[in-house]
């Protein structure tokens, strides 16, 4: 089946990526917002490398492990639901990024109470400057899964619907290239914000 | 895979898009407004500084002076006058004594003939305006 | 011409040209006051004249949105408009409205204007280009509700498409966002805050999807390209303009008493403004290149490049280069403001209103396509004396600021602002000088209507005029 | 049936490879985060650990691998911008 996959899958080498190209455009966009913040903490941190190195250790890093392994986890879903459909199979794709919605869910809780815990001790975007960034780069972040997810969860609907084919699947490449771009992201901000010092 | 560039797909990247942004946008002016009292010296609202406020916009001050760099660019910055000019009687001095008829050849302020009351409450807008934390804006005392 | 109530958008467009040139007449008494000081005091103040000259901008831009509305949305929806007697009432109390509180700035001493308008109840005037009473600005919303509902009605019942319900959005947004104009609270900073959502949201936010759809429109018209290709990048474009410019407003929230970090997502964001702007220089110049015919209207086509190239020079370019917080810290309410403020209105807004009339106007008074060949050489002539002399108002206050960032601001002892006035001052002559030829090119302007009316039409008028 | 080649690189067996790759690489990242070694090296390998996955995710997950031409590269330009922007301002913080 696998075989098959490959051979009816896609032609070894294409023009444009996978997924609608309005949605490329749109990634490109993204990215670059996301480099210019991550340039910006690299650069905030210069001047007050200290500041930072203290507060990033009140960040909690096994829920930071436990996000990142969840959107890798469900990056890896959404490919099989990529290759479901592409065989033609709707059912099993719905299935696959039913499941990758659920790792995102995973994701918004751990989030979520790695927020509260914050918010209960008082911390805020004013608080300093590491706290801003953090805040920022993960508020924003968070915002990104939220809109994948609703991306992802329409596609899934569709999917079971029967709506895409093995010839006609391009809202699936698209939901799937969005999803990567919001996981590949947080690759980089989990180190980033997390670990590096 | 055929490659698509379809309207329908900017459609909805224009509408999901911009629907993001508002809302990142609102949770940010919400964060703003809960960080506000901290910085935007409401405690020293009083009657006299509210009238102050509106005799500054119902004689069109910003017409010519800006206020924490915003307004007209024809007549100095208002935001730190109050440190400028050496306190309330520096301001309520500099007001009064603008000729009516201007200066040959040269920008004037008008004379607005306030009263006493007046040029207390605009003086004393101008000192609450001038204790807002503007993150160290002006760069001096110049403005 | 295919729809007979196109035509209430030529009252619409006479009214934008006239209060235009009222415009640049204040703005060459404005720019004469920064050399004479008392050039014309105490009658008309400095505050006073630009009060009239930023006033006027709006309510003509205001105009000519609403003219190149009631001129597109009928040809778009494929319907004659809903009503064409609203929008010809609409428009003389506008008109009426617009006039009498200009005449009041002018003969009456402002705060006598604010008493006599009932400013006490519900204090709303006195900020920056908000400065109309209360009453008038109650005048703004029902005229602009009146004008939605014609326009939405128009829309509902005819073709959908994308351009005119780009453009509905746009109006819609302007509309909705200009009730900030009637928060003022007593508290300077959430008072400047929620003014940025007015000003802001509006000329870097709604008035952009305007912007775009007017273009998008004249483009089709002019190149025969496909309706589905530029209405695709029509919506990539103005999504982008809004994914920078909501969060962009951001710059202008670093020194007004509003949290610091501000400081960072706004200047992340409204870095990224010039953006939109290059992509839509990039695609107006591809659509002309693409293009399946050559369209007569010569001066229309000149109008809406023209807008592409100088929107992204005076709002992407002259924004970038003081939209960085450490850059603003020192340029903040300078001149150079003033210069990125000259060029990007008349960049973005001036000149695709300019280029929407370019090409109605001629339809509109009975040619098939377009004006005469003479007609349109003056225009031409205008457009290029209007648009240099811009770029050189725009260069000459740039130095300005330059030059008063530095003597004010940066170096080691700061003059005080008087003093450093009169040390720029020879900018502000040349800027002078080149607000006169913008005036003369605004006048060849006006002349390029009465000239060669009775020539034949350029190109013939052969082609289609669909 | 479309053309067909048989290199098509996203199978099922090289996705859960890339996949295993990922969550390795990740567990080592919080190890390192964890055990409180600190020098501008450890960051710099984190770092680079950090572009390599997505680098991968391009590749595989996005399927870039298997697009010529600017398209293909653009996760590729992405990471050298961010790396040399982030690196550098780590280089000069700890010198």
């Amino acid at each position: 089946m696998n075989t098959q996959a490959a051979i009816n899958g896609i032609q070894s080498h294409h023009k444009y990526p996978p997924g609608d190209l309005a949605i490329w455009i749109f990634i490109l966009a993204e990215l670059l917002v996301f480099a210019v913040f991550f340039a910006a903490y690299a650069f905030a941190r210069m001047n007050n490398v200290e500041l930072f190195n203290q507060y990033q250790l009140t960040l909690d890093r096994n829920s930071a492990l436990i996000n990142t392994v969840a959107l890798l986890t469900s990056s890896y879903f959404v490919v099989q639901g990529v290759m479901r459909i592409r065989e033609g199979d709707n059912r099993a794709c719905a299935a696959w990024i039913w499941a990758a919605v659920g790792m995102g869910m995973l994701f918004i809780v751990v989030k979520m109470a790695e927020f509260s815990h914050h918010f209960s001790q008082g911390v805020s975007l004013s608080t300093n400057s590491f706290y801003m960034f953090y805040l920022s780069l993960t508020f924003f972040h968070f915002m990104h899964v939220l809109m994948g997810m609703i991306i992802l969860a329409v596609v899934a609907w569709k999917a079971r619907q029967g709506l895409y084919s093995r010839d006609e699947h391009t809202g699936v490449e698209t939901g799937a290239s969005y999803w990567h771009m919001v996981d590949l992201v947080w690759l980089i901000l989990f180190p980033l914000v997390y670990v590096m010092r | 895979m055929s490659q698509s560039f379809t309207k329908a797909m900017a459609r909805n990247i224009f509408y999901g898009g911009s629907l993001f942004f508002i809302l990142v946008f609102l949770g940010l002016s919400y964060d703003t407004n809960s960080a506000l009292p901290e910085r935007d010296n409401r405690g020293a609202i009083t009657e006299t500084v509210a009238h102050g406020k509106r005799l500054w916009e119902e004689n069109n001050c910003i017409g010519c002076h800006t206020l924490l760099g915003e307004g007209a660019y024809f007549a100095p910055e208002l935001g730190n006058v109050y440190k400028r000019l050496g306190g309330k009687a520096g301001i309520i001095g500099f007001i009064k004594s603008r000729p009516a008829e201007g200066i040959p050849g040269r920008r004037s302020m008008p004379q607005f003939n306030f009263s006493d009351e007046e040029l207390d409450a605009l003086a004393e807008f101008l000192k609450y305006s001038s204790e807002i934390n503007t993150a160290g804006w002006p760069p001096n005392i110049q403005g | 011409m295919n729809y007979q109530s196109q035509s209430v958008a030529k009252l619409y467009f006479i009214a934008a040209i006239g209060l235009f040139v009222g415009q640049i007449l204040f703005g060459v008494i404005l720019g004469l006051q920064y050399v004479i000081g008392d050039f014309l005091f105490p009658e008309i103040p400095f505050n006073v004249a630009r009060m009239v000259h930023t006033n006027l901008l709006i309510v003509w831009l205001l105009f000519g949105f609403m003219g190149a509305a009631y001129f597109l949305v009928p040809e778009e929806a494929e319907r004659e408009l809903h009503s064409p007697l609203l929008a010809k009432v609409m428009f003389w109390i506008f008109l009426v409205a617009g006039a009498l509180t200009i005449l009041g700035y002018l003969l009456v001493p402002y705060a006598g204007l604010a008493q006599m308008t009932g400013n006490d109840l519900l204090p709303t005037m006195g900020r920056e280009f908000l400065e109309q009473p209360t009453i008038t600005k109650i005048g703004i919303v029902i005229v602009a509700l009146a004008f939605l509902y014609n326009i939405g009605m128009t829309i509902l019942k005819g073709r959908k498409t994308a351009i005119s319900l780009v453009l509905l959005i746009g109006l819609l947004g302007l509309a909705l966002l200009f009730l900030f104009a009637f928060y003022n609270p007593d508290n300077l900073v959430k008072d400047k805050f929620y003014w940025w959502w007015v000003v802001h949201l509006w000329v870097e936010g709604v008035w952009e999807l305007i912007l775009g759809s007017i273009l998008a429109f004249v483009l089709i018209k002019t190149t025969g390209v496909d309706r589905e290709v530029i209405e695709k990048w029509l919506y990539v474009i103005i999504a982008m303009t809004l994914i920078t410019g909501i969060i962009g407003t951001g710059h202008h929230y670093y020194w007004i008493g509003t949290p610091e970090y501000w400081q960072w997502w706004g200047s992340i964001f409204s870095a990224m403004e010039p953006i939109p702007f290059f992509m839509m220089t990039v695609f107006a110049f591809n659509m002309v290149n693409r293009r399946r015919r050559n369209h007569p209207n010569k001066a229309a086509l000149l109008w809406a490049l023209g807008t592409a190239v100088m929107a992204f020079l005076g709002a992407g370019v002259w924004g970038f280069l003081h939209t960085l917080a450490p850059v603003n810290y020192y340029t903040h309410g300078s001149q150079i403001t003033a210069a990125h403020g000259h060029m990007a209105f008349y960049g973005a807004y001036v000149m695709i209103v300019l280029a929407m009339i370019s090409y109605a106007m001629p339809l509109m008074r009975g040619r098939k396509v377009a004006g005469s060949n003479r007609s349109q050489t003056v225009e031409m002539w205008s457009f290029w004396l209007m648009t240099v002399s811009m770029v050189f108002i725009t260069l000459f206050l740039t130095a300005a600021g330059v030059l008063q960032t530095y003597l004010q601001r940066y170096s080691d002892e700061p003059l005080p602002f008087m003093v450093v006035q009169d040390k720029i001052e020879i900018f502000y002559w040349l800027r002078e000088v080149a607000g006169v030829v913008f005036l003369i090119g605004l006048i060849l302007y006006v002349i390029s209507f009465f000239v060669g009316n009775s020539d034949p039409e350029a190109g013939g008028g052969v082609e289609e005029s669909a | 049936m479309k053309e067909s080649v048989s290199t098509n690189l996203l199978t099922s067996r090289s996705a859960l490879l890339v996949y295993l790759v990922l969550v390795t690489l990740t567990v080592l990242t919080w190890l390192i985060g964890m055990s409180g070694v600190e020098a501008l090296w450890v960051s710099l390998l984190v770092f680079a650990m950090a572009l390599f996955k997505v680098h991968l995710i391009g590749d595989y997950f996005m399927q870039l691998k298997q697009v010529r031409g600017i398209w293909g590269l653009v996760i590729v330009i992405w990471l050298s911008i961010t790396a040399i922007l982030v690196s550098a301002a780590y280089i000069f913080s700890a010198s």
